[in-house]
């Protein structure tokens, strides 16, 4: 890793840089919202934050620890109830983009947060669904942020939760899902993109100083690489700076509380 | 119609040992003083229904309170997991919890139909997931002129809910704004309706720029309890922020049995109300 | 994305020959000036949607734009029947119209549901009424947990869908208060959609006692309209009262074709916008 | 007809008689309007108001003239959305007692507010159903008031629009309506009630100076009288000052705009 900036900084950049401006985005806490920030920080000052707690348009000035803090509503440009939200917001298909975090991600983007283990007997017990499964199917295209590790990419989940690609070109389609599913998976090593024709995701993109061999040997199963893997553009000055600057006025606000 | 009672007098009348309970509140406005009194006065084999189990839950769910529980999403907002409903899941303690197991989608669209008087409630949703594989309550139907194939959930009917709101009237209408969740649903989805408030006042009146006020009549709760700082440690917005400290400690005294257990009884079990609640945390090292 | 254009240009590139239309309003609101630009404009075969088709509908239907009416109360509020309804109905004129009829409540579940995304809305509703032996798109459907029987109608989709509001910022987000209907309902479950307002405000503010503020962001918004005394002659809370007068006189111009003819082509078609039928009325003794 | 009241202000204060105090109201317009409110400004102090407009607990100074007029928001409790108002408020139960008009109505108050004559080809259409079927499905309670004419009290109806004991006893329970489906029609002439046993309009009670016989020659089927027919209380001075009172300021509003 070249010196200068950290992998999640990375990471987080390079999620940022898929929010295009002016879309409706789903955000959720962590990664997501300081990527949907950033980019509304910089090259997407349009781009709508909709925060599943109701609150819809939020331009809070740090980054919400949870995913109804108070700034959030009375930054937003309206604030609906939860029920709301679900039905005529994610439900209606007003959603450009989600972003979705995982436990456990399969080859074809369809992702775990339920339970590590058996169901009935879990080993770990995960927090569980949330939004996530009406989030993959609903949401114009999804983008799925998460560390790479052989425990997380694995060759089989051990529940599903949502579904990205199901089993391949044309799952959706036969499920009648209506958004596109997953269009990229941004790690911490590099990006992995659903190929066009059979939808298994493919490393795309590595992040600066990380080698292919690398991705594939953190990843569970034999992991398909594109022809010409591209080296993800690095973080600009701009970049670092407006993320750091965000994720210290984050750590100031939250520490006086 | 609604009494304005004091909340051990509320709890006591509205929960009952083996009750289906929903303490809603989606982060803000999380009725944590109405859970402590459920823990003080022991009720017993309760099914809690709630979106978001968070801290609160994990307490009542430690404390023994529990025998099942519908959810959503279970975690520590902004911090991890809840050590104490994991353990209860992972190793049947102090019981066993049952769990039926939604995504939100479905939680909201089941207590609207509850609100709605609708025996179930439709979305389109859990195409793909494993969740109706062990959720009997998942069902598939069609729509009738379409052919299209949706989900289905029993509507929500709580034996009691109970929320927290910034405000009352004297006469129990209450008021709230900010994320109000489905607090509104859970209200009117429920036989009985408990509701504590940061302060009564001669009249609701949101704030000016209070995004989102929702109103609820005095006539469709039982029970008004004012109780100043009844949502610490999440927030009551135009009264006080988050104590997100407390929420990163929960991980540290919820991870361990024994000192989830002295937590309990020194600070919720020892103490008679939020204001001997929080001067008890106050007094304890790291609110430990 | 809101465009902040004129009214006549907002209905000149959304509302097309044939297009499934809604302008809604419940009793507050009605976007006559719009209705008032599509009778200009001479549309023509739409199929106009609406729960309470009041004095507009008469109008629109009258002038000859209508072919089929969706619609659960059509009559003119406080005073009768809506003549020019009726006349297409009972003899043709100007044109026979179709009319597909519901109850309010699955009128709202209707509009719910498409706004929802989903293919249908489900009530517990017409049952024992005539209503479904008229009305193919009122089936019924069994609860698959309870086996109950349940009224279900496909969901409204409008090609077009048009409001009245009390503002809108430079941005175009609108804001709306006081008996709001099923505006947001109609405005999210149109493909295209339009809204009229009072005023466009630097700041959205609603103010100080507005019951229930109701606010449309811009990006679900194709155009927004300036139109001040656009839901005149109905009213508009905040600015100016129902003109209960011309309800009232409506009974009288619209009881017979030629009167009506005389009056939509001289107080609408022989008018431009707002402000030139306002004078228009106030020239002619009792609006007449 | 005595003097000093008229046969509408004692088909008014005989319907407002029926509001118990409390009681969560789905108010019409016009006569159930007038009904109510004098029912809230005389007994029934706490009596809650509630217009399908989405007004909830409405305290007007004046009658409204439409169902969504001003007033009622600015005086409410509360004011939700029309979908709300029919899902949560009255198809989720909670209304004690709703109002409904007709055009015609049968033996059973099963009532008609469509058409007179064939659907397809009506002689007179008429509004429609509006909330009717839904009030009448899922009030607690219902009252029916009409003018008694032979042309309103029919046999058969031309169109069903709203149930009320559908073809008798039982017939509510076979249809799973969740109410008890009307209790009283209150005319101009007096007031019927259903029977215990068969569910068949019954007269119970006559105006005062009003006959039995007069009444049984207006209704289009042979009317079951009770055995003792009541003569319905007069108006006390206090009912009709109120309503004056209401119906004047009403007038004088209305007539600014």
């Amino acid at each position: 890793m070249p010196e200068g900036y950290t992998a999640d900084e990375m990471m987080t950049i390079a999620a940022a840089r898929l929010v295009r401006n002016g879309a409706a985005v789903f955000v959720g806490i962590g990664l997501p919202s300081a990527a949907a920030n950033l980019a509304r920080l910089t090259h997407a000052p349009d781009a709508v934050l909709i925060y599943e707690s109701g609150t819809i348009g939020t331009r809070a000035s740090v980054l919400p620890l949870s995913i109804g803090d108070g700034e959030l509503a009375e930054t937003a440009d309206a604030v609906v109830s939860v029920p709301e939200m679900f039905a005529y917001w994610l439900q209606g298909g007003r959603i450009d983009l989600g972003f979705l975090g995982a436990a456990q991600i399969d080859r074809y983007a369809n992702i775990n947060s339920t339970v590590i283990g058996d169901y009935r007997q879990p080993s770990t017990r995960l927090p569980g669904a949330g939004g996530a499964p009406e989030i993959a199917a609903s949401c114009k295209e999804v983008l799925i942020t998460l560390r790479h590790a052989r425990r997380a990419f694995v060759e089989t989940l051990d529940f599903v939760t949502s579904v990205g690609h199901v089993s391949g070109s044309g799952g959706r389609e036969q499920l009648r899902l209506p958004g596109k599913g997953p269009t990229a998976v941004i790690t911490d090593l590099g990006i992995l993109t659903p190929h066009p024709s059979t939808c298994e995701l493919t490393l795309t993109s590595v992040h600066p100083g990380v080698t292919v061999d690398a991705v594939v040997a953190v990843t569970g199963w034999p992991l398909e690489v594109a022809a010409e893997v591209a080296t993800t553009e690095p973080p600009s000055a701009k970049e670092l700076a407006v993320l750091r600057d965000l994720q210290q006025r984050t750590l100031r606000a939250h520490a006086q509380s | 119609m609604a009494e304005i009672v004091p909340l051990r007098e509320a709890i006591r009348h509205a929960v009952r040992d083996g009750d289906v309970v929903a303490l809603e509140g989606f982060t803000h406005l999380i009725p944590f003083a109405a859970g402590h009194e459920i823990i003080r006065q022991q009720r017993r084999h309760l099914t809690l229904v709630r979106m978001t189990p968070d801290v609160i839950y994990d307490q009542v769910i430690g404390a023994g309170c529990a025998a099942k529980l519908v959810f959503s999403w279970g975690g520590n907002p902004g911090v991890g997991s809840l050590h104490r409903f994991r353990d209860a899941v992972e190793h049947g303690w102090p019981a066993p919890l049952a769990v039926e197991e939604h995504a939100h989608a479905a939680m909201a669209a089941a207590y609207v139909a509850g609100a709605s008087g609708l025996p179930f409630g439709v979305l389109r949703g859990y195409l793909g997931s494993d969740l109706p594989k062990y959720n009997p309550n998942i069902k598939f139907i069609e729509c009738p002129f379409t052919g299209e194939r949706l989900a289905a959930v029993p509507a929500i009917r709580p034996d009691v809910s109970v929320i927290h709101a910034q405000k009352a009237d004297r006469r129990g209408n209450v008021l709230l704004w900010g994320v109000t969740g489905v607090q509104k649903e859970a209200i009117l989805a429920a036989a009985r309706a408990v509701v504590t408030v940061e302060e009564i006042v001669d009249t609701l009146e949101p704030p000016r720029h209070a995004p989102n006020p929702v109103v609820l009549p005095a006539w469709v709760i039982d029970a008004v309890c004012e109780v100043k700082g009844g949502a610490f440690p999440s927030y009551a917005l135009g009264y006080y922020p988050r104590n997100n400290a407390f929420y990163t400690q929960w991980d540290g005294i919820s991870r361990d049995r024994e000192t989830f257990g002295a937590w309990i009884d020194r600070h919720v079990r020892g103490t008679r109300d939020v204001a001997e609640f929080r001067r008890s945390l106050e007094a304890a090292p790291q609110h430990a």
